[in-house]
Parts: C-alpha cells; structure tokens; sequence
C-alpha cells in the first residue's frame, strides 16, 4: 500500500490529510495513479494533477508526473507554498 | 539550528540563548516574524499553517545550508512554528551572528526572503466570521515553482 | 524611543516588550551588538564608552527621526549602553518594528550604519596587559566630519 | 565661568572630563579661547586646536571656531567620534 499525503488547500479538497492506497499497479507513474483518483474522486483527481501542484515520493520532490512509483512509497501533493 | 515547532516560543529568550557566550560574534540580527490581524484588509481570527513533516525541515536546513555558505556568519537559529496561531503570535525567528554586521544582515535578508517563496509551509487564515481561505503566491510567483 | 545607560540590559527582554501586542506590526528587525573579546587582532579586557549627555541623546534622537521619515515602520527603539562593559556585554540594540519586512530591514540596517558614523560616542579599549587606545576613525572619515 | 567639557582621547589629554575657567573676555571667540588654553597648557591646547575636534557651544555643533563665546556657556571638545 502505498501513503498519500495532502497538504494546503488539497487537504481541504481531499475532506482528508492522508490515506494509504492500492497502487492500480507496482511501478505505475503518478500520471496513472492520478487517474485511477480522478475515476473515484473526479473533483479532487482534478485539484491534484492542476500544474502548480507539485508531486514528493518518499520527501524527494519528483521533475514530472512520468516518475515512477511503487507500494511502500509515500506519495506527497504540495500545492504552491505560502512560504514562512 | 532549525526547529520546527507547534509550541509558542518567547523569542526575546531564543534570542538571548542564542547569543549567550559569544564574545567573538560582534553582531547579532534577527527578524521576528509576528501573525497580524489583518492581511490585505481582511480581518484575521487565526492562522493555521501546514506543514511537511521531515520535508520542511530539510527544506529549512537547506536555506539555513546556503545562507552559510554565501556569508561568513557564525551561526544561524531558524525557529519556525506550525498549526493554529492567533494574532500577536511569534510566527517565525530568524537570528545571525556574525562578526560583522554586514553579514548577518546580509544572511538574515536572505533567509526571510527566501523563507517568503521557498519555505514548504502552506498558511490557512480563518477570519472572525468562520470563513478560510488558503494563502497561495501570485500566480507569476507559483509558475516558476 | 532612545535611551542612554550605563546599566546593563536584557536584549531579549527588550524586544519581547516591544512587540508585546502589536497585531498590527507582522515583522520586527532588531540588532544586538555585543563587545567582542578581539577587534583587529587586539585582544579587548574592558570597552568604555564616552558620551555627552544630553548631546548624545539628541544626536540618536535624530539619527530615528530621519529612519521614521525614510521608512514606514511602526516603531523603533535604540537602547545604548555607556560607561565600562565587558566582552560578551550588550552594547546597543535597535529593533524596528513593521508591517512589511522590507522596510523593517532597511530601516534597522539605516540606523546601525548610522550609528558608526554619526553617534557622539568615544570608545576606549583595554587590552588584558592594561594598555588603553581610543578608537577613532580612519582619517578619509573624520576629515568629512 | 564658561564650563569646558572634553571627550573621548581629549578626556585623557586634559586630565579631567571638564573645567570651569574665566574666559580672556566676554564675546571671545572659540579661536581666542584656544589660544588661551594653548599658553597655560601646550600640549593640551594642540590636542583641542586639532581639524578634526569640533566643538559644540551649549551642545549645538559650531560651525567654525570664529563662534563667539560667553560666560555661561558650555563648550564641548569632540575629537573624531568612534560611533556606536
């Protein structure tokens, strides 16, 4: 099972801060994982693949949604910071 | 040293600690960072800010990592706290010292500068009547993100 | 506010005071300038500062006045110690209090400058074996004076 | 009585931080006062007479040492300031 986790405004959309999910399959990309949300939660599929929001697997910032993700990894949604 | 923290902190004592002992740092500059009670003249009951556990602190580390890298400063203290907070609340510390007083200008410039637009914090304002929004930077800001 | 003391002071207390509810103001600037054990490779036992009551009060008055009219800042308070101090000592502190942290910076970073150039204060350092010197400025800047 | 006030390096030069002293007449200038000074006290006088000590009447900065003095008046030597 791999962990999603939703911060800002995402945690909001998401109505939740995290939750651990079935990838659709081991080694899939985060453009497929966000599809398989968008089929379940279309209005918060959309929120998460929007372009400002960036993708973290395991607190490593990923460069594009072809990065490939596998069960155990923690996957972050970062939407644009306010900064501190 | 960068903490990140949900407790309320006295910075004024953050400050003194830091500076505690050092007689050869000349120079100390902080910035304190203060919630007020209103942003872009919208009334502010409390702010809430999110945050990455592990990844924010890296990300904090590494700014504090860059500022000594680029100034000759003595030793950095980044207090930064999360979660709920009121108006009047310290928000963040920043403090320097430095044997000059260029540089630990210099270096705290920096760091809350960059604490503005690359800190992985995300702040949510809840204003007297209930309603919340979240603060995102202009769009120009965020696309370069 | 300026004040000129020859007592110790607590910094951290100080600017724990100053920003003591102001919602209004989200960033504080300070500066601590502590007596360092070392200036130019000579080694510092004791600092003593001279001043000119009255005169001095005035000229620091004025260095914040013209801060006030060149910034927008809330607020800014210049403690300055005078007399004998000891390395590790708090010597001057300035804090700047703002709505924005720019102008709080500029201000802050303003008034420190200015203080090397403009306040009435005469240092003299004694080194460990007991020798004095009066520190004065580099000839190109006290011949402006 | 005019009150002589001397500061920093000038404190030392003298051996007192001030003095009261009868000035050679009234509406004397700052010139004449030095020169006074410099008769009963060489080295001192030299120290005070130095470009780069200003001297403030009644603590406000003199703009040359043509400033007419008087009795009553207090006169600050400043040697170069150390700042802050």
């Amino acid at each position: 099972m791999a962990k999603l986790l939703f911060f800002g405004r995402l945690s909001d959309a998401a109505g939740r801060a995290s939750e651990t999910l079935a990838l659709p399959k081991d080694a899939c990309t985060a453009h497929e994982l966000l599809n398989l949300i968008k089929s379940r939660e279309p209005a918060l599929g959309a929120a998460l693949d929007h372009p400002s929001v960036r993708i973290a697997v395991n607190q490593r910032l990923a460069s594009s949604r072809d990065v490939t993700l596998s069960d155990a990894d923690e996957i972050a949604f970062l939407p644009p910071m306010s900064g501190g | 040293m960068v903490i990140v923290q949900a407790e309320s902190f006295d910075a004024g004592a953050k400050i003194n600690a830091f500076m505690q002992g050092r007689t050869d740092a000349g120079a100390c500059v902080s910035f304190t960072g203060v919630v007020r009670d209103e942003t872009q003249s919208a009334r502010v009951a409390e702010l809430a800010l999110d945050h990455y556990p592990g990844f924010t602190e890296a990300a904090l580390e590494k700014l504090v990592a860059r500022a000594r890298t680029q100034w000759s400063v003595g030793d950095i203290l980044l207090i930064h706290r999360v979660g709920p907070m009121r108006p009047g609340d310290t928000i963040v510390l920043v403090a320097v010292a430095a044997t000059h007083r260029d540089e630990a200008f210099e270096a705290a410039r920096f760091l809350v500068d960059a604490l503005k637009t690359d800190a992985p914090i995300w702040k949510k304002e809840t204003a007297p009547d209930g309603s919340v929004r979240w603060i995102e930077p202009p769009a120009e800001l965020s696309a370069q993100g």
